[in-house]
């Protein structure tokens, strides 16, 4: 019952080994010569297959016979060196490429950025940094902007003629927006819950406000912990 | 039933009544009959395996099976195995002792007070049991008759790599925006609360220096003199330490240490050193 | 089929990721899904298909048609689960003496194991344990999904949450198996009852569960007694 030494097909080993049987026909031939191939880790040679195939075949014939069938088809029979194999068409190796799409979560700061880019466009850098109260890492404007989520937008007609950063089209589609004046006011955010439900690590409220200490420690942002969260 | 390979009962070696010709001969069969039984147990694969090697003797289908046969085949070979002092896996007993109640009760007029599965309830869940285990064995058979991979059928042998490129797609949502937004504006309406460690002056602190400090105070000495250097003010540092100096003297009255005094409400705290003499 | 317009890499590629383009023609589809069918050791599914051909492509209607130019090949497409590939045909195994795998000699409860998850799954343990009337040793089932041929599937919601074992797509393609509804007999055992799953009746015996270890001649007094409680 738990015999696993499977028989080969006997009647088509007996053909493959008498010489006494007829070769197989020409298309019988190619058929084998198709799955010698197919199965082979290396390309095969001619001799190679003459050993392999019934007495009598002529592999010669039925290699040149299937590499015309396979002519313009999505994979044909290639000569290696001495030997032939099965190989993807020349113009279909782009088909053997996938791309593997890698999610990653942005950082606090860019999120925070991006978030004062689209309330508050056009914006400058000074102004965003005013409004997070830290300084904005170069590289975190930069990631936004190869992100085509934000883009540069006019000079603003002050001294220094700072540039300003505006949100793109591609922003507004990602977030499913017809335009940055659609985003919720911060009456909206208050009612939605998102004004009340504190963040956890800005801790509890002090009852008695007697400080005029600044309400944060002016940290600047470690640029290579700015972008990734995780 | 149609079986392959395994149309030779195991027990066949085995003589139901082994021949008492007697003498020499007597012993050798008895050895031989010995050895097969052994290596016969050694191939059951538990006793239902013996059960169904068992009821194949019977020659009919397995549906049709007389349980009550199957039973007596079953016993008497575990009565062959004792006689034999062969030592059989504890469930091959168990599966002798469930026979031999399904065959009492098989044979005696159904009981009516007794609740629970029939003894025909019984005895058909066994033939079930016997054919199913029958129908996977063939059912293995088969699968294992079918064309494999790798015996039969052959796949590439040369596969081509799939190159991989990796995009990286940046997840972030309208609600971590707005979220994110909202906490920057509402930033400067609270202040972070930190703990203001330098001001508090900590029980622990306090019981330290008042268990040093007591010893010497042999006459009643207000709170304030036990108070540390820079301590003693009435700002919040002079509060948190007059608290935390309060509680330690409660915990060494409660010792048995030192004694606590207020002549009237509001009027200072003084402590002493418990006198020695009502210590014990 | 004949492609006398041979489009170059870039071009195909381009065609490839363009959404504006239209769809490859089918023959071309058909090419494509040969290809990326011919490059696979594994079976790829239509919906792999679909995300590696260009955009706007049918695979399920290009396999259709390449499975009907296969047929009596040397090599023809099995379908495997819910995948698909290319296998040498079943009357030319006497060619492959030299890719022949040796298989591991499979232990009788391995078999017997391992037909049961095919015909029972999903099924737990102890209902392998049922079956077979044994106690099922720790190894079978671990060489068995060694092999890749079993895997784990959903707890069942009963007392205790017991895993249960189901068969892979790997065991599918092994025994050349469409789905485990092709299983063979599978219809007969089904109209014989012969996979219902029966709770034993009360009191009778049944292997003893959770042993790692052969069970060992260790032997009560009278081992019946606990049977016969109620």
């Amino acid at each position: 019952m738990t015999d696993d030494t499977h028989t080969t097909d006997s009647d088509a080993a007996d053909l493959a080994r008498n010489a006494d049987f007829p070769p197989p026909s020409m298309p019988d031939q190619v058929r084998m010569v198709e799955a010698v191939l197919f199965a082979a880790a290396q390309p095969i040679s001619v001799a190679e297959l003459k050993d392999r195939l019934p007495v009598g075949s002529d592999p010669a014939e039925a290699l040149s016979e299937l590499r015309r069938q396979y002519e313009g088809r999505g994979v044909v029979v290639e000569r290696i060196g001495d030997g032939y194999a099965f190989r993807t068409a020349v113009d279909l190796r782009f088909l053997m490429q996938t791309e593997t799409i890698e999610q990653r979560r942005l950082s606090r700061a860019a999120v925070e950025t991006l978030a004062i880019i689209a309330y508050h466009q056009p914006v400058t850098r000074a102004e965003i940094e005013e409004i997070r109260g830290v300084s904005v890492n170069r590289g975190t404007l930069d990631q936004l902007i190869e992100m085509e989520w934000v883009r540069m937008g006019r000079r603003r007609m002050t001294p220094g003629r700072p540039a300003t950063f505006v949100v793109t089209e591609a922003f507004l589609d990602h977030f499913g927006l017809e335009s940055a004046r659609d985003l919720p006011g911060l009456a909206e955010l208050r009612a939605a819950g998102l004004l009340e439900s504190r963040p956890a690590e800005d801790g509890l409220p002090k009852p008695e406000s007697d400080s005029d200490d600044p309400p944060d420690a002016e940290v600047d942002e470690d640029p290579a912990e700015d972008f990734f969260e995780d | 039933m149609n079986r392959t390979g395994r149309d030779v009962p195991y027990l066949k070696p085995v003589p139901d009544s082994p021949a008492q010709a007697g003498g020499e001969q007597d012993s050798v069969a008895q050895r031989r009959a010995e050895e097969a039984f052994i290596i016969d147990v050694d191939g059951y694969e538990g006793p239902l395996d013996l059960l169904l090697t068992l009821a194949r003797t019977q020659k009919v289908d397995l549906m049709k099976i007389s349980v009550l046969n199957l039973a007596e085949q079953y016993l008497k070979f575990v009565d062959q195995a004792r006689k034999l002092r062969i030592e059989l896996a504890a469930d091959y007993l168990v599966m002798a002792a469930w026979l031999a109640f399904l065959k009492s009760r098989l044979l005696l007029p159904p009981d009516p007070e007794a609740d629970g599965p029939s003894a025909e309830d019984m005895a058909a869940h066994l033939a079930f049991q016997l054919e199913r285990l029958d129908a996977m064995r063939q059912a293995a058979a088969r699968l294992m008759a079918r064309d494999r991979l790798g015996i039969d059928r052959f796949r590439r042998g040369a596969p081509e790599t799939v190159a991989r490129k990796r995009r990286t797609e940046w997840r972030a949502g309208l609600i971590d925006l707005m979220r994110a937004y909202a906490r920057l504006r509402t930033k400067d309406e609270f202040r972070p609360y930190a703990f203001d460690r330098k001001d508090i002056y900590t029980m622990e602190q306090a019981l330290d220096r008042l268990r040093n400090m007591i010893g010497y105070a042999g006459d009643w000495t207000g709170i304030s003199d036990f108070l540390p250097e820079g301590w003693g003010g009435q700002d919040a540092r002079g509060r948190s330490a007059t608290a935390a100096t309060f509680a330690a003297s409660l915990e060494l009255a409660r010792q048995g240490q030192l004694e606590i005094r207020q002549t009237e409400t509001f009027a200072p705290i003084s402590f002493r050193r418990r006198p020695s003499s009502d210590q014990s």
